[in-house]
């Protein structure tokens, strides 16, 4: 809590506007990479700056929302643009803003070579989406830019992407669409069913403020609807297979932000619309979305260790990281909520740091399959070092920040005392997750960086200043976030406490 | 006196039935061409009949006059391929001919279950109602249907004016000599 | 002068963590030998404050301080500070990891001089040291499983260190994963000890585990079980020992240090630290003591057959360690940790003479060395002693340690793991005298080896030495008057097995008598070992062909690598084809064929676009038709809804 | 002069209107559909003068009706025209079976 009188009044708009007018400048100079490029890096940058000045607005350790700004948009139908953060969105903004910033940097080094400047846009546009979702307090804002997000991914991974991206863009745009139509139907019965004729409203604040207005059937459909959207973005293993063809096809910026932000926008969603609005009807589905939650650990982990694709292997790595995240939420105490979130964010560094670097690798060999890789180790110490820690933290090395979110989601799993069997059934299990995960990520890393050197691969450089550049602030976040994760804790923890209270958890901390 | 009007009115229905199954059954297009006026013809008798002259008058103006006229227009440009009775059928014709009928019968039913009104309208013509219903509520939708009118003879014209340059590769056939 | 040297604590894994991250950053470009220099120094400066700390707590008697840094993680009611518990266990466990570490990282100057990774080798012994200390000076579970899955880390890098070779690497992937499985265990042993005492810091749980007891007795037991999965996966006991042995891929300082004086020994500490827990976990305590026992066994009659100097001793430390956790299991946790010191020291000994050997000779293998006595006169004696302190000798360590835990099981009324402790000391000797016969005595069976052998140069010898005075007279120090020597009196306090404490004075008679039959078997072991291998009268390869059958089993180590490795790990990979042929075929499946169905649906509409205005114009009469007939039913009451 | 009935008439209108319909399903040539177009915009200009008269609707509005059905006739038949003259001379046929260049 640095500047208390807050230095920077509506700091959110102008968050979701600093994109915007960057992209007005990039239309001009479309056709000019280079100056396309430089005037991303700056408007990322400025946005990652104001993001971290709105961190230091932020006042730790109160649970309501912050930074509010609320404006009539639509006022026949009572929908109002209403912006604002909390605990939880206020750090996966901060993320998203340093992910993208990375993002730009990176594809300005060469890795996106025609068509720059619409590249530039896409992202910019997307930035503009993925702020919009954690900020967003109107379920309809929210759902506008939860679509918003998917138009420049599509495109991102549609033109840059790889060989079959058409497939895999297309299977992204229609498996996430379905979703959140489904959304969609859930946010017009919230706003029919949020009051009498007069008092209709979609902000989400006022729908909490008051006692639980939606009667008990309604919140069990409307609950699978939510989570339906949700467990589609993020994914949950019946509906996760567009991940891998998505990552494998996008270009590696654009799996960056997809693995590090996008799939976090349903994690976020749960947690932010999901349980607190519809308390019966998370209570109904909890079983089920547990017993998914152990199952994504397992079964992500299994099929990870037969990839024969890096990307792959990485992207079905993330559907088990994600399976921690819905096992936090939904065993509904303190640990596990903190813990998820938390697992939110180590996964966003980690997983964003590993896709960075499988696409470094990438632009040197121009191979991904893992029996054409090998003996990396011996020519390229620095790459090493950095992969082999972003390695260890994804699979949960004590001392990293992978190990702090998962012991916290084990820790409040064995505390989960609900059906259908209680959490001493479903720890166990999905600490046997934490091993499949050092298995996969171990021999992956033994096939590509050790053994004999390969003549193909002998005369690649090593890491370049930019490729460091990028890697540097991940790799500080991950040893940071690993061996002082408290502070971090001390954000998130009343807001998730308040969530989870509304969800009907039993909370230790009186909500405040 | 009193039998004159049914008299009348049958012998315009038959004639009209039997020109309109003229037109449709007709083997040459310009029989089909010539029973359609026919038809029109009878349709104003209908009119008189009723009692409305100035529409028995515009129908025959219009119907018979303008329109009959065009389509002969038509029928002079387009070829009189003579064919095989059969051919000149769509291929889907008892299917068409079957969802006529089922369509036809019940409105026919229908239409016999309106009866007359109470009061007969007053007699002598309805030309002076007429006009004061189209120039004064009906003045705006009148100017319309002009405009929509020329916007008529526009498009016909653009549709059919040849481009000088693109003329089609075949030549075509002479309309006299048939195919 | 006496400054706070307790406060003082931190600096012992700080120092070393220092030296790693100087030589990581600047070891490749600048400093390659050099960081043998700075990581040695910073060991010697890490062991005198490690020393220093150890008669500080020796001086102030019970002494058990905690030294907190910060607060780690504290989310809702469970919080974790980063703390050091300085206290009589844990001031011994550092003194002597401190101690080992300082001289193997000065012999491995001498060892790693020409091997061009040398800054990596001393960037991550040092880490390792750093996490060892951060292990044991840890006062919470959680702190400790840091350190104890660092280590885990710390033995995989420095296993496949020689990453060109599949060998190294795979047996590195091997010992991480085997690590991972026992982490497992220590990970819900944490989570319940949490959920059951509320804290995770030593302090807290211990006084309420007697009053749990009553209440939960089977939850004390699930955790007590849970935290030797655990160690049975660090210390490498059955099931999860076979990690060991191809560990000595690594190089040997190496080995010396993590698989045979510190790492492995960490099971023995979390047992031995948790003595309040296992006490009153009732059947949990007789398991340690069995697959101690067993283990011990298993172990010595693998070694008996091995070729390698390296998978000898690499077997000889999981049966030492065996013994270690049988001591724990009798409730004699003070013998096992004193075993831990002493053993630490002569098989650290062991292992750095093999080093010496292989250094000279370039070779492992035991069958081509022979007669080196006279080329190594230092290496051969450092080794000797050290044999004899491993065949528990008198007045050697081994024998004071060793003998103590095989004569607690009798006193604890357990004959027969006695016998079978009695028994694998009878083996120990055996290998043990037919591993210094094989290296050192009888004529040079490769003469070209023989002729290159020389002794090793001063940096090497000189911790030999060293570690030697510690082999020779830490039993002494330590253990004497046995059960009541000074190591008992010092881990008193700390370490009390309520169920074993023997209050009357301890019986002499009964000890002696026992430790004479402990001698005795021994003295058999290397009689044996002395007539095959010197004098061939029973010629070891004319017994190998008699015992025909066995010889073959041990030779393959009863097959269990074979079970591991393909059974295991092929049916794992099949299992998880399978998941992801699944995954591929049935989930995507399903979706491609949803796809595949709509595209159907389209090619089906597409007919009806036939093109001629006749068909379109018969649909819109169709259309007409039926709303007359629907109209027409509604309006008759046909169709009334 | 006693008065035909009002349903007569409105048989008359509904058997011509259909006569039309059948006209333009079943006749292949183009202008013959045409014109039975126009036998169907007859029809209803009858059903309209009937219903105008018969029922004595204030100010002649049935007629009025039929007025803008000439209108919509007269246009209807030159751009009728106008298309079939324009469809034959890029494809020497009037048979609405073959022009298909629409199929999908």
């Amino acid at each position: 809590m640095i500047f208390d009188p807050p230095i920077l009044p509506s700091v959110l708009t102008l968050l979701l506007v600093i994109p915007l007018v960057g992209i007005v400048p990039l239309l001009a100079f479309v056709r000019d990479a280079r100056a396309a490029k430089q005037i991303a890096i700056v408007t990322t940058f400025v946005e990652l700056v104001v993001s971290l000045i709105m961190l230091a607005q932020f006042r730790v350790g109160e649970a309501g929302f912050q930074m509010v700004e609320s404006v009539p948009w639509l006022p026949s139908l009572g929908i109002r643009y209403e912006v604002g953060v909390d605990g939880i969105s206020v750090l996966l903004v901060v993320l998203t803003t340093l992910l993208t910033f990375i993002s730009v940097l990176y594809s300005s080094g060469g890795a996106i070579k025609q068509r720059v400047g619409e590249f530039m846009i896409a992202f910019l546009l997307l930035e503009v989406g993925m702020v919009g979702v954690f900020v967003a307090l109107d379920l309809f804002l929210f759902y506008v830019m939860f679509e918003l997000m998917l138009i420049p991914m599509y495109l991102i991974i549609g033109i840059w992407g790889g060989t079959r991206r058409v497939y895999a863009t297309l299977k992204f745009v229609l498996f996430t669409l379905a979703g959140s139509l489904l959304m969609l139907v859930a946010i017009v019965a919230v706003y029919l069913n949020s009051g009498p004729a007069g008092s209709r409203t979609l902000s989400f604040p006022d729908l909490i403020a008051g006692p639980t207005r939606f009667a008990p059937e309604f919140q069990v459909w409307a609950f699978l609807a939510f989570a339906l959207a949700f467990a589609i973005k993020l994914p949950m293993v019946p509906f996760h297979t567009w991940l891998p063809d998505a990552h494998v096809e996008a270009p590696t910026a654009g799996s960056i932000v997809l693995a590090g932000i996008l799939l976090k926008a349903g994690g976020y969603g749960l947690l932010r619309f999901a349980l607190p609005l519809f308390p019966i009807g998370a209570q109904v589905w909890l079983p089920i979305i547990i017993v998914l939650s152990v199952v994504a650990i397992l079964y992500g982990a299994a099929v990870s260790t037969v990839q024969k694709d890096l990307k792959k292997l990485i992207a079905y790595s993330s559907v088990a990281h994600m399976g921690f995240v819905t096992l936090g939420l939904f065993v509904l105490n303190t640990q596990g909520g903190v813990g998820a979130v938390l697992q939110m964010l180590n996964h966003g560094v980690v997983t964003g740091a590993l896709f960075l670097f499988v696409g470094i690798e990438y632009e040197k060999t121009h191979r991904r399959q893992i029996a054409d890789l090998g003996g990396f180790a011996n020519h390229w110490p620095l790459y090493t070092a950095f992969f082999g820690i972003f390695v260890l933290a994804s699979l949960g090395l004590p001392g990293l920040n992978g190990f702090v979110g998962e012991f916290l989601v084990l820790l409040g799993t064995f505390r989960y005392g609900g059906q259908p069997i209680s959490g001493l059934l479903w720890g166990p299990l999905a600490a046997i997750g934490v091993i499949l995960a050092a298995i996969y990520l171990l021999w992956m890393f033994q096939r590509v960086m050790y053994g004999p050197v390969r003549e193909a691969y002998k005369a690649l450089p090593d890491l370049t200043p930019i490729e460091v550049a990028c890697a540097a602030p991940l790799l500080a976040l991950t040893i940071l976030l690993g061996v002082f994760p408290q502070p971090v804790i001390a954000i998130i923890q009343p807001s998730v406490e308040r969530m989870l209270a509304l969800a009907g958890a039993t909370v230790t901390v009186a909500v405040h | 006196m009193d039998v004159l009007g049914p008299i009348l009115f049958a012998f315009l229905t038959l004639m009209i039935v039997g020109g309109g199954l003229g037109v449709v059954l007709a083997g040459r297009i310009t029989t089909s061409a010539l029973l359609m006026a026919f038809t029109f013809l009878n349709m104003a008798g209908m009119f008189v009949l009723l009692g409305s002259e100035t529409i028995a008058a515009f129908q025959v103006l219009i119907y018979v006059g303008a329109i009959t006229v065009l389509i002969l227009y038509g029928v002079m440009f387009t070829p009189q391929t003579p064919r095989a009775y059969g051919l000149f059928f769509q291929k889907q014709t008892p299917w068409g001919a079957l969802v006529a009928a089922l369509a036809a019968l019940p409105v026919i039913v229908v239409a016999f279950s309106f009866h007359d009104a109470a009061s007969l309208p007053a007699p002598g013509g309805d030309l002076n109602a007429l006009a004061t219903a189209v120039f004064t509520s009906f003045a705006f939708p009148f100017e319309v249907a002009s405009v929509l009118l020329l916007s008529a003879m526009v498009g016909a014209i653009v549709l059919v004016k040849r481009e000088p340059a693109s003329r089609p590769p075949a030549a075509p056939p002479d309309p006299e000599r048939p195919v | 002068m006496n400054i706070d040297v307790v406060g003082l604590v931190w600096l012992v894994p700080g120092i070393p963590l220092a030296a790693a991250i100087v030589n990581g950053l600047f070891g490749r470009r600048w400093l390659h030998r050099a960081t043998g220099v700075i990581a040695s120094v910073a060991l010697g400066l890490s062991a005198v404050l490690g020393v220093a700390i150890f008669f500080a707590v020796v001086a102030a008697g019970h002494v058990a301080r905690t030294v907190t840094l910060y607060e780690w993680i504290g989310a809702g009611d469970f919080h974790v500070n980063v703390a050091a518990l300085v206290d009589p266990l844990s001031a011994t466990m550092v003194a002597v990891v401190t101690v080992v570490s300082f001289l193997i990282h000065v012999f491995s100057n001498g060892y790693m001089e020409h091997d061009p990774g040398i800054h990596r080798f001393f960037t991550w012994l040092p880490l390792f040291v750093f996490l060892m200390l951060t292990l044991v000076l840890a006062d919470n579970y959680l702190l400790m499983f840091v350190g104890w899955e660092g280590v885990g880390l710390c033995s995989y890098l420095l296993i496949g260190f020689w990453f060109e070779r599949p060998a190294p690497y795979t047996a590195a992937n091997k010992a991480f994963w085997m690590n991972r499985i026992g982490d497992w265990g220590f990970t819900i042993g944490t989570i319940l000890t949490f959920l059951t005492f509320g804290s995770l810091t030593f302090h807290d749980v211990f006084p309420k585990v007697a009053g749990v007891a009553q209440t939960q007795p089977l939850t004390i037991t699930f955790i007590a079980l849970a935290f030797f999965l655990g160690a049975t996966g660090k210390s490498a006991q059955l099931p999860l020992y076979s990690w060991l042995p191809d560990a000595m891929e690594g190089p040997t300082p190496v080995s010396a240090l993590i698989h045979a004086a510190t790492m492995v020994t960490a099971g023995v500490y979390l047992v031995a630290r948790s003595t309040p827990l296992f006490a009153v976990a009732g059947p949990a305590l007789l398991v340690v003591a069995i697959i101690g026992a067993v283990t011990a066994l298993f172990a010595a009659t693998i070694a008996l057959v091995q070729v390698d100097i390296k998978r000898v001793l690499a077997y000889s430390t999981v049966s030492q360690l065996g013994y270690m956790f049988l001591a724990c299991g009798v409730g004699a946790p003070i013998a096992a940790v004193f075993h831990l010191a002493t053993h630490a020291f002569f098989k650290a000994l062991l292992f750095l003479g093999s080093g010496s050997v292989i250094h000279a000779t370039e070779e492992q293998d035991m069958r081509r060395m022979g007669g080196l006595r006279r080329k190594m006169p230092i290496t051969y004696w450092t080794f000797l002693l050290a044999g004899g302190a491993l065949a528990a000798i008198p007045p050697l360590a081994g024998f004071w340690s060793k003998d103590e835990i095989v004569g607690a099981a009798f006193t604890n009324g357990q004959p027969i793991l006695w016998a079978v402790g009695v028994g694998t000391g009878l083996l120990t000797a055996f290998y043990t005298t037919r591993m210094i016969y094989l290296t050192f005595h009888g004529e040079p069976r490769d003469h070209h080896l023989y002729d290159h052998a020389h002794e090793s140069p001063a940096v090497m010898t000189v911790p030999l030495l060293l570690l030697c005075v510690g082999a020779v007279f830490a039993g002494l120090v330590l253990g004497f008057p046995p059960e009541a020597g000074f190591i008992h009196r010092f881990l008193e306090g700390t370490v009390t097995a309520e169920a074993a404490a023997q209050s009357e004075l301890p019986n002499y008679v009964l000890i002696a008598g026992l430790a004479a039959t402990a001698v005795v078997a021994g003295l058999i072991g290397i009689a044996i070992g002395y007539a095959m291998y010197a004098r061939r009268r029973p010629d070891p390869a004319a017994v190998s062909r008699a015992v025909g059958p066995i010889y073959t089993l041990l030779w393959n180590k009863y097959f269990v690598d074979e079970l591991y490795d393909h059974r295991i790990l092929e049916g794992g990979r099949a299992l998880f084809g399978a998941a992801w042929a699944f995954d591929a075929h049935i989930i995507d499946g399903i979706v491609d064929r949803l796809a595949w169905l709509v595209s159907l649906l389209g090619s089906g509409l597409r007919r009806v676009q036939t093109g001629i205005v006749g068909n379109y114009a018969l649909s819109i009469a169709a259309g007409l038709l039926i709303l007359i007939v629907v109209y027409g039913g509604y309006a008759t009451g046909v169709l009334h809804r | 002069m006693t008065l035909v009935p009002l349903p007569a008439f409105i048989a008359v209108s509904a058997t011509l209107f259909f006569i039309g319909v059948a006209g333009v399903l079943v006749r292949r040539n183009a202008v013959v559909i045409l014109m039975s177009v126009e036998l169907m915009l007859n029809a209803t200009n009858l059903a309209f003068v009937a219903f105008s008269r018969r029922l004595a609707v204030a100010g002649e509005r049935g007629s009025v009706f039929v007025v803008f059905v000439f209108v919509v006739a007269a246009a209807e038949v030159a751009v009728g025209l106008a298309i079939i003259l324009a469809a034959y001379r890029n494809r020497p046929t009037v048979d609405v079976d073959q022009l298909d260049e629409m199929k999908g």
